[in-house]
């Protein structure tokens, strides 16, 4: 709670700059506009703007300012319009009842959100089964270890397009398995690094102790390994999730997606909509801000009932 | 079928035999240690050769290994350039410069607590963001050429290495900043001798962490627009036209060039912090 | 009902209007099809999902198809609903281009993604390098939108008449502001939004039938959409998912089609055909097809369907 | 008197990357029932490593060792001793009763049993009432009586114990000597006791083995004088400091400094 | 003789989440020139606490202290005092010279006079030779001798030492206090040494003060009547016996258990 003051603070000093970085960033943009319309601007034409610096642009043309502010598509949007535009597809929508029309983030965010869940479930899955057979099997830890470091240096976008061959040649239709796969391929590696260190966590002793009661794998694994490694599963699920966020929106951006927040960005580049870009930004900002804190919440939750709270 | 019986047995035997080297008395040798890892990716060449070359899988779908490694090396030229345009030019620059900026705002937010306790909640929040998204924008502002690429490594480095640093540098235990004060020591002192020393595993494990988000940056970005060559480029269009051996040549680049990049960072890792527990076992 | 599915070469538009039409007029229904149609976008290669099985019938370009079928992949053109090309490359004035001659030393925006293989011919007909050369022109990949050329950070873009020129309209460029180079005019057209097929499905007679049908009842969504564009690009809104095209914009990119598939009943045009190959043959020293085509269309299909 | 461990010329060596090191070597000791024996010794002189043999955590390299007359691992299998670690070790994520229960939920023990035993041993540590609390919930000395507790759940006639208290400071320490004395008394569990202290050696052993490093080998095995009755006040008395006397001696002789 | 460290009705009271800690509560201590001062007592009666103040690295709430005539904090600008902490906290990127040549660095020596010093003090606590190892090269003892020699390399005239060999055996820890006396004599600084060890407070010091806590005070300040020469062997005198009989009956006195 301590952080509040200081995070708000800060958070008041990036909007500050935002705002002040919007005039450079769209005095051209203005201009042009402007110039179109009838209006006078110093120097004439936007080649010759060209030469000149936004600096000495802003000088010369100061009425013409605050037209950066108000642009329909601006080079940087302002926060305002931004949420303005988060507004408009989310809380707007809702309230018409259109929340799940195709034109509402609510609708595209869940897209994303199931693609991401069903890849957070397989890579944190395929992720625990690894870090079991490392914990336990000596080859799988010398071999598969590597190989777990070097899959994570693959360009996963550079597979997404043979991925959707291949599960559509296997029979699976519509684009959201091969997002999952990517999302899971992201998401599986955090998991499978923080799991093996948190199966790894309990000392000689911890162990001997179990030996000299003779219980047998299975108890060991079930009565120390496992609760020994919740600490470390909850800090490489939030990892984890937000790795498979990232997936799935990178996984949208070249399975062609028509639908996820990645698909907004797409298209809201290709039809020339910054707005729609920013607000898709920010919508997959919020959705990773609700998924860490729901598993930071859910950290503290089970910590504190297994007594191991910080 | 001979082909997918071969890769079976070719499997069973190469994984009996990793068995073998990994429970034999020399499993701790240097060479073992490297031995049984590649006989495990050469298994899984092996397995995809056979199973693709079994079911007569089309090679504008999946080609086998064989001929990939064949397109490699015909087309070393390209992927030279391709090389240059995206990991030299885009991935490399991007991440020493978001790397040193990471670097100063950690030493500049270090001095004031205020400052470290609210950038720090919300560096860890956008580190988690999928900030590739920014890449159409970035695109937007900065051009075609490798400067968009490298802006977007910048944007997407900077994070993870600033949260780590800033950290790191909180991490000197308090007995040790106490044995400074003993000897009345001034901040740069204090900085130099003891906090930047007790903080560098961590700002080690930022800049692996970015490692291969570098790469993965420069390339998505390469979708939104770029010269006609670079990684990224090739391999969008690569697909587009069927040419899917160069495809995945450009993909083992990628995983050649980021393993290599990996381990050089995690080299230095072992020469600049060879006294941290976690490098002594 | 027989089962189809459609791959189309890019999203949702009224470039595709004929198939929404003829699936949401029921005319495939008609014909006791069962269609489906999977959009496309910026990474769907349609010749790959092809291949991949991932769909019976494909919307693609020709250049795309004959190099695919180069590459291994035996494609056939089955029909041809588009008559002429939408293709050409939109500069700005201010940029110094006003003539072709003008291009030497300019930066182009050009897509790739196997749609590259027009503008290469062209430029190789031109004998113009597209290395970056002073002699040559600098080549940028453009990504999915008109930025490049709104930012003046290329001379000239690569546009459909019926889509990416009306965004750089949108973006508040005046027509007076640009020159454009239709691929028609400078005589380089080549055969765009052709329907594919694998040559090994078409010797099962049950498929090739099929396909008749499919054809047939796509035409009939043709004629439909060019005699009613506005209630085909309200079709088309009905069937976009990713909810960001708009009323206006798909209206007018329906007109514009509409001027684009008038000229065919369906049938592809051998002359039109002979036209595409030659040009992507004379590609000089890297040329995009390197010998001529065999069996890459028939007219088996239209024969029965038009008929 | 029962011989319940019985070393003969025991033989421990590690191999390691600087050679080998010799952790055991020659080692002759009978332990009886009843005995309170502890060890004593510079670091490194194979404390640890002698418990962990007879604890079958360890495998000697050459003589032979037997456990109630039945080999280390035969008498692990029959959940024949306890063993105390130098940190209480307790689980966090189980509560002191919880952490006690864990032996008896590994045997097998049914749930009527593993309530009752809980309750008894809690009670025999004066720890009664904290069953519900959480390790971190309670002091060090105080979580090193439940690790006690844990060891002495299950009936095993011998209680192995590798410094339990070094981490204690020393009032809270004398406390638990106490303690740990009485316990003995009441139970008659033959113990093995490892640590560093010349005082808490003498004072709760009826036995003390002085060990050196380098090998590591038996140098002294004392028998102590000292009543069975041993109020704290004893370690001001002649005999006890003379005790005390003969162990330094016997340690001093066997220690190379660093 | 002079006085060095002067303390008046010192108060000091952290304030925490459960309501205001009095780590010290009305201190008054006066230490003098060449005194060898421990300070023993239960956990938490302050003992830390008042090195620090002395050390300027704690703020008292209330009362007067001063070192070498001066307030702490210019003391501490003067580098009037060296201080070693429980845990030997060399710097594991630096090697054991380097350890020593830190406050060197610091303070500003020339190169010259730097090599010569670490040389001298490596040599001063036996440990000439290992200058180029690292820290965790070497077993505990050296590391605590090495951050021993840490503090004498530049010459401050008081040595403060909060449990520097706490985490030691008990062989080590006797060896480490005869060198420590031994250097004591031959330098004649002034030491101020916190332990919980009884015996090793009585062998060591000039003067014991016993501390007892909540709140933290001094409750006995004992004059050692021993002569300052001392062998191991004066452990097991009567005089030995009586002072360190008196220091327990003070430390039983103010401690309540757990
Ligand atoms: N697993 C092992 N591998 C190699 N050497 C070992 C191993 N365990 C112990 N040693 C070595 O064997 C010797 C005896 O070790 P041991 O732990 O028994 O000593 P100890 O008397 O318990 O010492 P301490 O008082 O420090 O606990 C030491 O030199 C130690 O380094
Ligand atoms: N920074 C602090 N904030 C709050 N309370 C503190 C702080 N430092 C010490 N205390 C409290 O002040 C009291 C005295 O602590 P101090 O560390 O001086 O004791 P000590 O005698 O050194 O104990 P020990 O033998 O355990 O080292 C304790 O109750 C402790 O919890
Ligand atoms: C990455 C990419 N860029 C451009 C095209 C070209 N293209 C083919 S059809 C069509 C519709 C017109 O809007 C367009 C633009 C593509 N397929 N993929
Ligand atoms: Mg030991
Ligand atoms: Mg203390």
């Amino acid at each position: 709670m301590r952080s509040v003051a200081p995070v708000l603070t800060v958070l008041a000093v990036i909007v500050g700059l935002w705002y002040l970085a919007v005039a450079p960033m769209n005095i051209r943009v203005a201009l042009n506009q402007a110039e179109r319309a009838g209006a006078e601007i110093v120097p004439e034409g936007a080649v010759q703007r060209r030469q000149t610096s936004v600096w000495r642009l802003m000088a010369q043309n100061t009425a013409f300012v605050s037209e950066g502010y108000a642009l329909e598509r601006p080079r940087l949007p302002t926060p305002v319009q931004v949420g303005e535009e988060l507004w408009k597809t989310t809380g707007k929508m809702v309230m018409r009842g259109r929340a799940w029309s195709k034109r509402s983030l609510i609708y595209h965010g869940w897209i994303t959100l199931q693609s991401t869940l069903w890849g957070f479930f397989l890579g944190t899955a395929v992720g625990i089964i690894g870090a079991v057979a490392i914990v336990y099997s000596r080859v799988a830890d010398m071999s598969l270890m590597p190989w777990a470091i070097i899959s994570q240096t693959v360009p996963i976008v550079a597979l997404a397009p043979m991925i959707i061959v291949l599960t559509s040649q296997i029979g699976v239709e519509g684009r959201g398995l091969p997002k999952a796969i990517i999302s899971a391929y992201l998401c599986f590696f955090p998991v499978l690094v923080g799991m093996v260190k948190g199966l790894r966590s309990p000392g000689p002793s911890q162990l001997d102790l179990l030996k000299t009661y003779n219980a047998t794998g299975l108890q060991t694994f079930l009565k120390l390994r496992l609760p020994a490694s919740v600490p470390y599963l909850f800090t490489s699920l939030k990892v984890g999730i937000a790795a498979a966020l990232v997936g799935t929106i990178v996984g949208e951006l070249p399975t062609g997606a028509i639908s996820g927040l990645g698909a907004r960005i797409l298209i809201g580049d290709q039809f020339g909509a910054p707005l729609a870009i920013w607000s898709a930004l920010f919508a997959a900002a919020i959705l990773a801000g609700v998924l860490v804190t729901l598993l930071d919440v859910a950290q503290r939750v089970t910590l504190r009932r297994m007594g191991m709270a910080t | 079928m001979m082909w997918l019986a071969g890769a079976l047995v070719f499997w069973a035997c190469a994984w009996a035999g990793n068995v073998a080297l990994a429970n034999s008395p020399w499993s701790e040798r240097l060479g073992v240690r490297l031995a049984v890892p590649l006989l495990f990716g050469v298994t899984l060449l092996v397995l995809w050769e056979g199973l693709v070359r079994a079911f007569g899988v089309s090679p504008v779908i999946l080609p086998p290994p064989s001929a990939v490694a064949q397109t490699f090396a015909n087309s070393t030229d390209i992927l030279w350039q391709d090389f240059q345009q995206t990991v030299l030019k885009g991935a490399l620059r991007g991440y020493v410069i978001g790397a040193l900026a990471a670097f100063c705002t950690a030493i500049l937010i270090d001095r004031s607590v205020f400052l470290t306790r609210g950038l720090l909640p919300i560096g860890n929040f956008v580190a988690a963001l999928p900030i590739v998204g920014i890449a159409p924008i970035l695109v937007n502002w900065f051009g075609f050429d490798w400067q968009s690429k490298a802006a977007v490594v910048v944007v997407m480095v900077f994070f993870p290495i600033l949260v780590n640093t800033v950290q790191g540098l909180g991490q000197s235990d308090a007995m040790s900043r106490d044995l400074m004060r003993t000897y009345a020591a001034s901040y740069p002192q204090t900085l130099l001798k003891l906090r930047l020393p007790a903080a560098l595993p961590f700002i080690f494990n930022g800049l692996k962490i970015a490692t291969t988000l570098a790469l993965i940056g420069a390339i998505v970005a390469e979708y939104f627009g770029s010269p006609t060559r670079g990684m990224g480029f090739r391999i969008s269009t690569g697909v587009g036209s069927l040419s899917i051996d160069l495809v995945w040549a450009e993909i083992a680049v990628a995983a050649i060039v980021g393993t290599a990049f990996y381990g050089v960072v995690s080299w230095l890792e072992a020469r600049f912090t060879f006294w941290h527990p976690s490098q002594r076992q | 009902a027989d089962d189809v599915t459609l791959q189309l070469k890019w999203v949702t538009q009224a470039q595709f209007a004929g198939y929404y039409v003829a699936l949401d007029q029921g005319f495939y229904e008609a014909e006791d099809l069962n269609v489906t149609i999977k959009p496309g976008g910026p990474d769907i290669a349609p010749t790959q999902v092809l291949a991949g099985g991932g769909a019976d019938v494909t919307v693609e370009w020709m250049p795309a198809a004959l190099a695919a079928r180069e590459k291994g992949l035996p494609m056939v053109n089955i029909a041809q609903p588009f008559k002429s090309s939408g293709m050409m490359l939109t500069c700005r004035k201010d940029a110094g281009v006003s003539s072709v001659e003008d291009f030497k030393g300019k930066t182009l925006g050009v897509w790739f993604f196997g749609n590259e293989f027009p503008f290469l011919s062209w430029m190789s007909q031109l004998e113009i390098p597209t290395d970056g050369s002073a002699e040559g022109v600098e080549v940028l990949k453009q990504g999915f939108n008109v930025d490049p050329l709104v930012n003046g950070q290329a001379a000239c873009i690569s546009t459909m008449t019926y889509n990416e020129y009306w965004q750089v309209i949108d973006a508040g460029l005046t027509p007076e502001e640009l020159v454009t180079f239709k691929y028609e005019d400078q005589g380089v057209a080549t055969l765009e939004d052709g329907l594919y097929v694998l040559e090994e499905n078409l010797a099962d007679p049950a498929f090739e039938d099929k396909m008749v049908r499919f054809v047939r009842a796509s035409m009939k969504g043709w004629k439909w959409a060019e005699e009613n564009p506005e209630d085909a690009a309200m079709i088309v809104l009905d069937y976009d998912e990713t909810g960001a095209q708009t009323e206006g914009h798909q209206t007018r990119m329906m007109g514009e089609i509409a001027k684009l598939t008038s000229g065919s009943n369906g049938a592809l045009d051998t002359g039109d055909y002979e036209r595409t190959v030659s040009s992507l043959l004379a590609g000089g020293s890297d040329p995009v097809i390197t010998k001529e085509p065999e069996g890459a269309w028939t007219h088996a299909i239209t024969d029965k369907a038009l008929n | 008197m029962n011989t319940i461990i019985s070393a003969n010329n025991l033989d421990l060596t590690f191999q390691t990357n600087d050679g080998p090191v010799h952790a055991l070597k020659g080692v002759n000791l009978d332990i009886d029932q009843g005995d309170f024996v502890s060890f004593i010794g510079p670091s490194g002189c194979g404390k640890t490593t002698f418990l962990r043999v007879m604890a079958d955590l360890e495998q000697p390299t050459g003589g032979t060792i037997t456990v109630n007359g039945v080999s280390p691992r035969e008498a692990r299998l029959n959940r024949a001793y306890g063993y105390v670690f130098q940190a209480a070790g307790l689980y966090p994520w189980r509560t002191i009763g919880g952490n006690i229960r864990l032996p008896l939920e590994i045997m097998g023990y049914d749930k009527a049993a593993q309530a009752e035993r809980v309750e008894k041993t809690l009670e025999l540590v004066d720890l009664a009432g904290f069953e519900k609390k959480f390790p971190w919930q309670l002091s060090g000395g105080m979580q090193q009586r439940a690790s006690i507790a844990r060891a002495l759940a299950f009936d095993a006639d011998i209680l192995l114990m590798d410094e339990p208290f070094g981490a204690l400071d020393e009032i809270v320490r004398d406390h638990l000597n106490e303690q740990l004395l009485n316990l003995w008394d009441r139970t008659g569990k033959t113990i093995g006791f490892v640590t560093h202290s010349i005082p808490e050696a003498v004072y709760l052993s009826t036995k003390i083995v002085v060990m050196s490093p380098r090998p590591g080998r038996i140098t002294d095995v004392i028998e102590s004088p000292l009543p069975k009755e041993r109020p704290l006040d004893i370690r001001d008395t002649p005999e006890f400091l003379e005790v005390a006397h003969r162990v330094r001696e016997g340690l001093r002789a066997g220690h190379s400094y660093d």
